[in-house]
């Protein structure tokens, strides 16, 4: 496994080729990426233009990379999985960046999409990063979202 | 000893500092009581205890208000987070 | 939506990065790559060499394209979806190459994992593909196996 | 007028051919018809009767072995698939 928070951006399909290259045990790589939304409709752009212009992420050096490693190891005990790779930006990115990667590699493919989107879950409520977005009438703190703590919420119930 | 003390985001500019090494007076013992402590010095300390759903970790490890807090620990307070 | 059956490899990150291209609505890309397993324990390679050491794809030209777009429209209308795409790998492949990409785009990664996901399981059990293994005892042709039908069969129930 | 028929997989090669073209006799008017009556020609066609879950497509579409055939039809006969 292997996490890392930066400010560049990734290369998805060179991510997505490591965790298989070199071997032929891996069936099935499921992977993710998010990416900065314009968010028209949600927010104050009411004439219609972009109301996202740009968002700045912000992290907590150590804890967040810690954080990460400690959600992939509870995904290794509860899937079998061969390989993880997360990637988290932070810093000031635009509508349409990359912001986070998670893939997971696998010989099964349930075993890989359940892993996959639980590390996205868990990331989302307990990893220490925090969004903050420019619109046409200012900075502001994205809230954070009940959806996330019940998508979260999910898998603790054995799913 | 002190305790190191982080603030991030919303929290990080609400108070206008990011960190802060405090001797822990005796009486405070958890990070509940820490928030307490600095939240007393009013504004704009009063957001420690305004904030929805504060967050706090001690040792970067997240825990609920009522955990240990001893010197030398790291303590950091902030919002719900909003990665991903 | 996009499909494609094809002899060719493909390069999964320049296809993820497509489905974003040009539009800042998107903030989801769930993906998918199946591989070639070389399948060790499973088969007749007792003697610990690779059991599996080709395998051909065998497909039903017109059919099998018209298969995928209906299990891609299916996910269309279960799911609020921006962009999809589905390739599959048809010929002779060896251990460790790609056989099949689904990559789905939509504004929250929710609607993104259960609709590529879908699309894998139905895919696998309503596509005409058959796959034929040269493992060192000779040729045979893969069973299809109960776990994926039961994997399809999630979706009919309403989860 | 006659019916397109298509075998693939383990049951074209069993048969040792992948296609056929049929004028439909009296009496056939469903894909389980048809497939009883290539059956009955005896070996290798007997692995018709034979292929467990044998699936049937009638003008491309997956349908069961009662479905109706008629003549100009396309009809594909093969084992249950296993791409992906």
């Amino acid at each position: 496994m292997s996490v890392s928070v930066q400010q560049a951006d990734f290369d998805a399909g060179a991510e997505i080729a490591a965790l298989s290259a070199g071997r032929d045990d891996v069936g099935a790589v499921a992977s993710f990426v998010g990416l900065v939304r314009a968010d028209k409709a949600a927010r104050v752009g009411a004439d219609g233009t972009a109301a996202v212009q740009a968002m700045t992420l912000e992290h907590y050096p150590g804890m967040t990379e810690n954080a990460l490693q400690e959600i992939v190891t509870q995904a290794e005990a509860r899937w079998e999985l061969l390989a993880v790779r997360v990637i988290h930006r932070v810093g000031r990115l635009l509508p349409g960046d990359r912001i986070v990667f998670v893939a997971v590699a696998s010989s099964h493919r349930g075993d890989a999409f359940a892993a996959c989107e639980f590390i996205m879950d868990y990331l989302k409520t307990r990893a220490p990063f925090w969004k903050k977005e420019e619109t046409p009438a200012g900075g502001r703190w994205v809230d954070a979202r009940e959806s996330d703590d019940h998508a979260a919420g999910r898998w603790d119930a054995g799913k | 000893m002190t305790v190191k003390i982080l603030f991030f985001a919303g929290l990080r500019e609400a108070l206008g500092t990011g960190t802060e090494a405090l001797a822990l007076p005796d009486g405070v013992a958890t990070a509940g009581g820490l928030r307490d402590l600095l939240a007393a010095r009013g504004d704009p300390w009063s957001a420690l205890a305004t904030t929805r759903n504060l967050r706090v970790a001690v040792n970067q490890q997240m825990v609920g208000l009522d955990a240990a807090v001893k010197s030398g620990d790291e303590v950091a307070f902030f919002p719900p987070v909003t990665g991903g």
